[in-house]
Formats: structure tokens, sequence, C-alpha cells
């Protein structure tokens, strides 16, 4: 930290230099900030009220999960993906047991492939109504945040019955499911998906045309096509700027590839776009469940693997289209039981990269709407 | 020593009605803190406080005494003097404002021939104990909170300033009291006779009180707390006291001048009379509520507080249907007491209506940023309000000088000021994309 | 008889704040007690019956000027300033001049305090005191009001060009 | 009743006490402090006569008074802020360069 005190980069303590005189000031927001979701810590050097330079600096939640696999055997390292992106656990557990499937050659049996489509979704509704609480409220708006938990509180009502966790749920196992989806499971997610309709009209009724939250959004925070493909920013961010990429459609896994769903874009990257592209992916997301429940094949949850895992040396790297963005692994087995490397491409630390780029000549509380617009999770940043 | 006395006799009944303002505001305040946070929990499907007494009544006394209790630090090298004076002055802006305004045709502390005038120059005395506090809490964020409110509270208050010019042509007068006559003798409230005036100082009002969607200076997510910050403890509460004391003087103002203070509902059309008997059926329709509830309280000692609340609502409906009866006690007609209970009701109903449109709008908007909150104040609110005091004097003389009857002139000349409001608006709106679109690329 | 002592009252206010606003050394402070001041002379105003000017005094002079004071003390906040020397070289001698000018003009006012002065007769203040000034106004001083707002226009446009950073 | 001389002395006072916070300090703030105390020395003056003489122009004329005041206000402190981004100082006799 020496160089940053040499370089007079730290705030000045007390206010002896005056408002007028200093040109510049070093804001500090965070790590311990209510807007920065988690602990991000985001030094602004500002020119009055505009933003001139921005430094990201992350590491507060720094877990070494990556050293930690080194020393795990694959099972056993399960729970810890679940922690990384403690929003959407679900999402990042299917992402890793299907990375070691594909290392091992092995395909999860068609009822499994569907039971995990079918809480992959919710989950990405879940994480969705999360991000507009969140991001709602830092802009000012208190309501929609409640409404956003109700509705989450039932999908975690869900994982509940199903796997007896609601955050790091740890629901799949390499090879399929360990439990057999709870009787009255179909109910449930159709009771869920049918209310689910009428209480997203109400959220957009609260925002979307709301003068206030357009003025606040709309043309913040633009980040175009070419920069975001040049950043490797994927999810709803990249979409919004108007690149029709989804791994659901580009590389499907899982069962996607047996249901309808549209991939919602947006013209010019800007924090409205990306609120209504997430908007329409929990529609969509929504369809699919209903189109899952029609009809889960019958059969067996788990694929035949032995107790002890021992995937041939090689290496693989399996991505799945997590809410945040593109979730990879890539795995290099040695043989053994444990693998020789596990490494994660984490959406919300690639995203966050384009942070410095869209924050320059806005405000100070533009800064706090696109921290809320990128949706980052700081335990899957840090790892 | 009789000298004195007789002096004072004149002054002894304002006196009273001071000490009880003065008294019952702090309770008042704490009361609409309830209340507003039992609405916002009503808006977001949740019940809001409901442990402290039944369904959270005793919650402002837990809160007041809570921030009796904690511990008051003042910052390291703060300014130990400012720092104290700053919440006083505020308080003190916003009780002194009350003087002025007439709760009921007898109760009123003073009716000052300037007295609209005297309340906006007290309440601008309000924006010192802001500023000085952020200044004085010796932190950067404070600064800059109490820079952005001194900026807001000025150029709304200017905004403010000019709608109320705009009911003051028609009223004619400066006294409060007057003001409010001349509403009876006409017959019609002045919201009515010039809608965009009202509007232009609701919002205008809300800016100016520092409450969402304007709360700028005390904007969470970024300058934690603006100027209040470094308050804590039995400070802090001075300031949440001043905020609620400024919202209740500032919906007294719109009350007064453009809602009638304490005529009913339509005062001059007769056949709209049995309006006068709603006062007491509401408090009836009140009492039976709290009997009706009294049962299911899990507590014995909540539901004898709700009964309690409940025959405290049976007796105000007593009282308020009293005047009601063709009956002379004590040689005075009881008709003739009417205007005065009744007032007092209206006067309270249509306050708290108007804290409801501020309760309400604060959960449905986002926050303006610093930036759009100056333009819509400049840009939009000072010249809508400035065209409307104009096209109001016009329409007076039309009517005065030409003959046309006065609600006519009225409706050509609001038109007219709509008009040019929206001009105003499409020009801010094609600037403003203008604007954006030159912010994006200027890295 | 109450009228002296609310005279009393109100002239010691002023004179103790006057005095409080020339010597302290924080620019805050002084503001301050320039308010207290300005609202002592204000209560002398009510007394005069003049309430239009006492509404003007506080809304202008204390809710808008002093507004502005505190403003620009808060943005030019230099603490450096604080432990400078706050009187000039020459404070003595014109601390001297400025007392001497003052027992001069005191002496003249002694000389002619009850001499009966005759001015204008006829006019007369009437309770509603706001619409007399109002209609004074607008009548015989129309033209003077016109050139106010024409000189406040100018300090306008003036107080913009300077204060702004990059124009 | 209270005799209009007392009000003479009264803004005598406050005039004096103008008049030394303007000669005497260094701060150009406090300078301008003391010239607003002088001008409401004058308007004390205004009010009274007109009080004695039931003149309302008197209190008319100490209307103009304060609009100018503030007009003087407004400007002199454009200029403390202007001066101030540039030489970083407030006090009176740091401003003795005509050109820099």
């Amino acid at each position: 930290m020496s160089d940053t005190r040499a370089s007079g980069f730290l705030p000045q303590s007390g206010i002896e230099t005056t408002v007028l005189g200093a040109d510049e000031i070093i804001l500090n927001m965070g790590p311990q900030h209510p807007s920065t979701h988690g602990v991000l810590r985001v030094k602004l050097k500002l020119d009055g009220e505009k933003v001139v330079e921005s430094e990201c600096i992350i590491g507060y939640l720094h877990r070494g999960v990556e050293k930690i696999a080194e020393h795990r055997s694959y099972q056993q390292f399960a729970p810890y993906v679940d922690r990384m992106d403690y929003v959407a656990a679900v999402s990042n557990g299917l992402g890793y047991c299907e990375a070691v499937e594909k290392l091992m050659g092995v395909e999860a049996p068609p009822r499994a492939r569907v039971i995990r489509t079918i809480l992959t979704e919710l989950q990405r509704i879940a994480s969705h109504l999360l991000w507009l609480g969140t991001h709602a409220l830092d802009i000012g708006a208190l309501t929609p945040v409640f409404y956003c938990f109700r509705e989450r509180e039932e999908i975690l009502k869900i994982f509940e019955k199903y796997c007896g966790a609601r955050l790091t749920t740890h629901a799949f196992r390499i090879g399929g499911l360990q439990y057999e989806a709870y009787d009255g499971m179909e109910q449930d997610v159709r009771r869920f998906c049918d209310d689910f309709a009428t209480k997203i009209e109400e959220y957009e009724q609260l925002l979307t045309e709301n003068r206030i939250w357009v003025g606040r959004t709309r043309g913040v925070g633009i980040l175009t096509a070419e920069d975001a493909i040049a950043i490797g920013a994927t999810g709803p961010v990249i979409r919004a700027s108007g690149v029709k990429w989804d791994i659901r459609k580009a590389m499907p896994y899982a069962a996607y590839d047996q249901y309808q769903f549209e991939i919602p874009t947006g013209k010019n990257g800007d924090t409205y776009d990306r609120y209504l592209v997430r908007m329409e992916e929990m529609r969509q997301s929504r369809r699919i469940c209903l189109q899952a429940i029609e009809n889960i094949p019958a059969g067996p949850i788990m694929a035949r693997i032995g107790k002890v895992l021992k995937p041939p040396p090689g290496e693989v790297y399996h991505a799945i289209e997590a809410p945040k963005g593109e979730l990879g692994y890539y795995i290099v087995s040695d043989g053994t039981t444990q693998p020789y490397r596990v490494r994660i491409r984490p959406p919300s630390f690639i995203n966050l990269q384009a942070f410095d780029r869209m924050v320059r000549g806005h405000l100070v509380a533009d800064v706090v709407a696109i921290i809320g617009t990128l949706d980052i999770v700081l335990g899957e940043v840090d790892r | 020593m009789n000298a004195l006395v007789e002096f004072f006799r004149p002054h002894l009944l304002p006196l009273l009605y001071a000490v009880v303002i003065v008294a019952v505001l702090p309770l008042i305040a704490g009361y609409i803190v309830l209340l507003e946070r039992k609405i916002m929990a009503d808006m977001q499907a949740r019940l809001g406080p409901m442990r402290v007494g039944p369904h959270g009544l005793l919650q402002p006394i837990a809160d007041a005494v809570k921030l009796l209790i904690k511990e008051d630090i003042i910052p390291e090298n703060a300014d130990r003097w400012i720092f104290w004076l700053a919440p006083l002055l505020s308080v003190t802006a916003g009780m002194l404002a009350l003087a002025a305004f007439p709760f009921g045709p007898a109760f009123q502390i003073a009716d000052l021939n300037i007295g609209l005038l005297f309340i906006l120059g007290i309440s601008s005395m309000g924006i010192f104990g802001i500023v000085l506090g952020g200044w004085a809490s010796n932190s950067h964020y404070s600064l800059l909170g109490a820079l952005r409110s001194a900026a807001q509270l000025v150029s709304y208050e200017t905004a403010a300033g000019m709608a109320v010019v705009g009911g003051l042509l028609l009223a004619g007068t400066l006294s409060t009291r007057r003001i409010v006559e001349m509403q009876a003798e006409q017959g019609t409230w002045f919201i009515f006779l010039a809608p965009i005036a009202f509007f232009t100082y609701l919002v205008a009002s809300i800016a100016e009180t520092n409450r969402a969607p304007f709360d700028l200076p005390e904007a969470e997510s970024e300058l934690v707390a603006g100027y209040m910050t470094e308050y804590s403890g039995f400070r802090w509460a001075l300031y949440f006291l001043a905020e609620y004391t400024n919202m209740v003087v500032v919906a007294s103002v719109a009350t007064t001048l453009f809602l009638g203070g304490w005529l009913r509902p339509f005062p001059g059309t007769t056949w709209l009379n049995f309006l006068d008997y709603t006062p007491p059926l509401l408090m009836l329709l009140l009492a039976g509520y709290c009997f009706y509830r009294t049962p299911r309280q899990p507590v014995k000692v909540q539901q004898g507080f709700l009964a309690a609340v409940g025959l405290l609502c049976l007796l105000l409906a007593v009282i308020l249907a009293l005047p009601l009866l063709p009956l002379a006690v004590g040689g005075i007609e009881a008709q003739s007491l009417r205007p005065a209970i009744h007032g007092g009701f209206w006067f309270l109903f249509k306050v708290f209506a108007y804290m409801y449109v501020f309760m309400w709008l604060r959960f449905t908007f986002p926050r303006y940023r610093f930036d759009q909150l100056m333009k819509l104040g400049w840009h939009f609110l000072i010249p809508v309000s400035i065209v409307n005091v104009m096209g109001i004097g016009v329409a007076l003389v039309l009517d005065r000088e030409a003959g046309w009857p006065l609600w006519q002139a009225l409706v050509l000349t609001t038109l007219l000021t709509l008009a040019v409001a929206a001009y105003l608006a499409v020009v801010g709106e094609r600037k403003d994309s203008a604007a954006v679109g030159g912010a994006e690329r200027s890295a | 008889m109450l009228d002296l002592i609310l005279f009393y009252f109100f002239a010691t206010l002023a004179i103790v704040s006057a005095v409080l606003v020339v010597t302290r050394r924080n620019a805050v402070h002084s503001a301050i007690f320039l308010i207290t001041a300005l609202l002592a002379t204000a209560g002398i105003f009510l007394q005069l019956q003049a309430e239009f000017v006492f509404i003007v005094q506080i809304i202008l002079y204390v809710g808008g000027i002093m507004v502005l004071f505190v403003f620009v003390i808060m943005l030019v906040n230099l603490d450096v300033t604080l432990r400078q020397m706050q009187f000039n070289r020459g404070w003595l001698v014109g601390l001297v001049l400025a007392v001497a000018l003052g027992a001069q003009l005191a002496y003249a006012l002694f000389l002619g305090r009850n001499v009966q002065l005759t001015g204008p007769a006829g006019g007369e203040l009437s309770a509603q005191n706001t619409e007399q000034v109002g209609q004074v106004l607008f009548q015989n001083y129309l033209l003077p009001f016109e050139i106010a707002s024409i000189l406040l226009l100018v300090a306008m446009i003036g107080a913009v060009v300077m204060a702004k950073k990059r124009i | 009743m209270v005799p209009t001389s007392h009000y003479l002395f009264l803004s005598l006072a406050l005039f004096t006490i103008g008049v030394v916070g303007v000669v005497t300090r260094r701060n150009v703030i406090i300078i301008l402090m003391s010239i607003e105390l002088i001008l409401n020395a004058v308007n004390i003056n205004l009010v009274a006569f007109a009080h004695l003489w039931k003149q309302v122009s008197g209190q008319v004329f100490a209307i103009f008074i304060i609009t100018d005041a503030a007009a003087e206000a407004a400007v002199g402190l454009g200029i403390i802020i202007a001066f101030f981004r540039n030489r970083e100082t407030v006090l009176a006799d740091e401003m003795d360069l005509l050109k820099w």
C-alpha cells in the first residue's frame, strides 16, 4: 500500500484543502459501502462531481478456491463451487458437474438433465430478482426490492423442498442428481410460473415508464458492442450492447436444446437496455420452466459411475450461461482422484473490467447505478 | 403589576395556543414518522412496526427514548459551538413558521398582516441549520451534502415563492386568515382557480423539505447521510424533528392557500351540505374499526390500549357531532360553533392528505441525479411558475376591466401556461438527449 | 414602557453582535453574529410599524445574502487564514480615526436631540402596511423600481461571469 | 413612544462599528460584512424618520437599499471567488498586484 501513499493517491484527511481550490478530489467508495454489492473498493478521482478516473481494488473476499481444489477429490470440491457466486449457486454446481462429466465422457440421464434445467432456470430468475431489487434501491426506488424478494422467497422454498438448502444448495452430483424430484414439484413450479407472470408486470409498471428511472438509466454507462467484445464481457452486459451471444443457444448443454426460447438483445448498451434485457430474460426463463414441467421423462437420475472417480488424464473446458454471463470451468486431471488444476472463468470479474470505461465522464450518482447494472458478485470476482 | 397583566390580556390566548403547538409538535412529528413507516410498509407488501404497542402505536415513544439515551458524539476537531447551534436553528425556524397558520377560524397564534410572507421568510432560515451543520461536522461527506442541499433549497425556494405569488394574486391579501375567508367568499378553493400554481408548489415543496425523489443531500447510496452523517443521539433527533416540522409547515401553506384552510370541500355549493356530517361519521368509522380489532390483539395490555384508542375516536366523534345538533347550550347557539370545531378537523385532514402524497411519491419514485434536479428546477419549474403568475395577472385584469367571468379567463390563461410548459419540457428533452450523447464519449 | 424595554433589548443585541462580527477570527462565526445583528435590526423595524421592511429584511438579507456569504465562506474555507493575523498593520490608526468620526457625529446628534423637526405633514401610516408600501412603490416610485431591477440584472450577470470556472 | 434620537444613536453606533470593521480587518469577506452593517445602519435611520413623519416613502427607500445591498454582495462575492481561484488568498493586503 506504500506506493499509493507516496503518489498522494489516498484521500487527504480532514478538509484543510478547500473544496474550490483542490481541482481534483479522491473519493474512496468501499470496501464497506452500502451500494458496492459486497466488498469492492472503488477509488474515484473526481473533478468537481465528474469522474475523471476510477480504480477498482478487489481481493477482500479471496479464499483461494482454485488452490483448495488441488487438494480435494472431485466430489469433495463440489460444495466449494456454490460459495463462489453465492447468489446463483445452482448454476455454479451445474457447470462444475457437467465439466467433470465431460472430462469422464459420461452423460447424465435425460430425467436428471431436465430437472437440472428447471432448477437452473429458477435460479436465474432468483438471481435477476435480487439484481433488480438492489439496483432499484441504489437508484432510490425503495419499493421494488420488497416485491422482488417476495417472489425470490417462493423460489428458495422450492429449492429447500428439493435439496434442503436455500442459498448454497449443492443440488447436483457428478453424473446426475442426488435427490429424486419431490412429489408436487411440478405443481409448485407451475403455481410459481403462473403467478410470476402478473408479478413481473408489477415491476414493469413501477419502473419501465417511470420518467425518473429512465432519466437515471438512459444513456448511463454506455458500453458499445466492440468494447464489450474486446473486454470479453458476457451475459446480459454483452447482449444489451446488441451482440446476440448466449451459451444456451450457441453450445446447448443440459436439456436446453429441447425447448424454444428467445435471446433478448438491446440496442445501445446503456443501463436501461441492460434492465430491459434482464427483465425479458426472466420471462424467457419462465417459458423454459413451463415447457420443461410438461414432460419430465421417467428413468434413473444418476449415471452408472463408481464411488471413486478417477477421470482419465487430460483437460476439458466447459462453459454454461450463468445469470451473470459465461461461467467456464477448465479442469486438468492427472488420472488421480484429485484434479491437477481447476481454473474458473468468473463472468462478474470480466464484466467488472468494463467498469472504468463506462464510468468516465459520469457523476458520482451514476457510479452507483453502473456498479448495480454490471450485477457483480464479489464472491465470484475474488474467488 | 396589573398594568403588565392588563397588557398581556389580549396575548394570553395566542400564548396558550403556542404552548399547545410547541408541546404537541414533537408528538405529532413522532406519529407522522410512524404513519410514514406504516404506509411505506403497506405499499411494500409488509406490516411495518408491529411490536411496540398494538400495531406499533407506541413506536414513536420508543424511538424518542432511544434517541435520548443514545450517546451524543461530537467529531474530533469539529466546531463545537456551531455543531451545537445548527440543529437548534433548523428546529426553531420550523416551529416559528407555524405561528401564522389559521388551524381554525378561532385557533390561530398570530394573525399577521404579512402572514404568508412571514412563513416563507422564516422557513428560508432553515437553510442555515443544514448548511452550518454540514460545515461544522468537519467531514468530507457532510460538507458535500451541505453544499448540495444549500444549492437545492435556494433554487427551489424561488420556484415555491413564485407558485405562492400565483395563489396570492387571487387572494389579494397576505394575511392567512383573510386568504381562507376570500376562498369562502368565492365559494371555491384556489386549487381549482390556479391548478398550475398548486402543482408547481407541490413539487417545489417536496424539494424544499429534502424529501424523495429530491433527497439528494442525504442520498444514502453516495454521501452516506449527507449533512446528518456526524450527528447522533438527540442532535440527530432535532434534525429529524426539523424535517417533519418543515413538512407540516409546507403542507399547511398549501392547505391555507390552495385547499381552503378550515373550509369543508366545496364550501359554496349548498346541495353538498351533507359533507358537514362526514367528520363525525369518519371518526365513528375509526372507533368502530378499533373496537372490531380489539379482541384480536394477542396480549391483554394491547387490547386495553386499542380499546382506549377506540374510545378516544368515539369522544372525537361526539365532539364533532355536537355542533350539528340543533341545541343551544349556555346561550351559545351550537350551530355557530360548527365552523370552529369542524374547521380544525378539516385543516388537519387536508394537511395529512397533502403529506400522504409526499409519502406516496417517496415510495414510488427513484431519486433524481443532482444535475437533473437542478435542471428541472431552473429550466422548467421557475419559468413555468413565472409564466403562471403572469397568466393569473392577465386573467384578473380581463376579469376586472374587460368583464370576463373570472373562471373563463383563468381557464384560458391556464391553457396558455400549459402550452408554454409543454414547450419547455420538449426543449428540455431534446437538450437532455444531446447532452447525454456528449457525456458518453467524453472519455 | 414596554416599547423602551423592547428597544433597549434589540439595540444592545444589535450592537453586541455587530462588535462580535468585527472582532471574530473565524469567518463563519462572524457570519452568524451578522445574522443576529440583522435579526435585531429587523426587530427594530417591526417596532417602527414597518412590517413589510421587517419581512423583506428577513427574506432578502438573512435568507438570501447571508446564505450567499456562508456558501462562499464554506467554499473558500481556508484554515490557514485562521492562523494569520486578522487585523492589518495600520489597525490602530484606523480605529482611532473611525471612533473620532463617530464621536463627532454623536456630538452633533446630542446637540440636536430635542429639536422639533418639521417635515412633510399629512402623511399617515395605515395598519395595512404592505398595501400602503405597494401603492407608493408602484405609483410614486415606479421609475426607481425599474432601475433597481436593471441593477439586479446587471449584478446577476456580473456575478455569474465572475464565478464561473469555464465560461 | 421611543424618541427618534434613540434610533439615530443606535444607527450611529452600528455605522461606526461597520467603519471600524472595514478599516481594520484584513479578510475581504469580513470587510464585505462590515459594509452590510453600514447599509443596515442607514436603513434604521430611514425607517425611523418614516415612522416620525408618518411617510411610507422612507420604508420604500429602505427596500431599495436592501436590493442594492443584495446586488453589491453578489458581485463582491463573485469577485472574491474569481480572485481566490487564482491567488488562493482572501486577504486584502495580499491583493496588491494590478495584473498577474
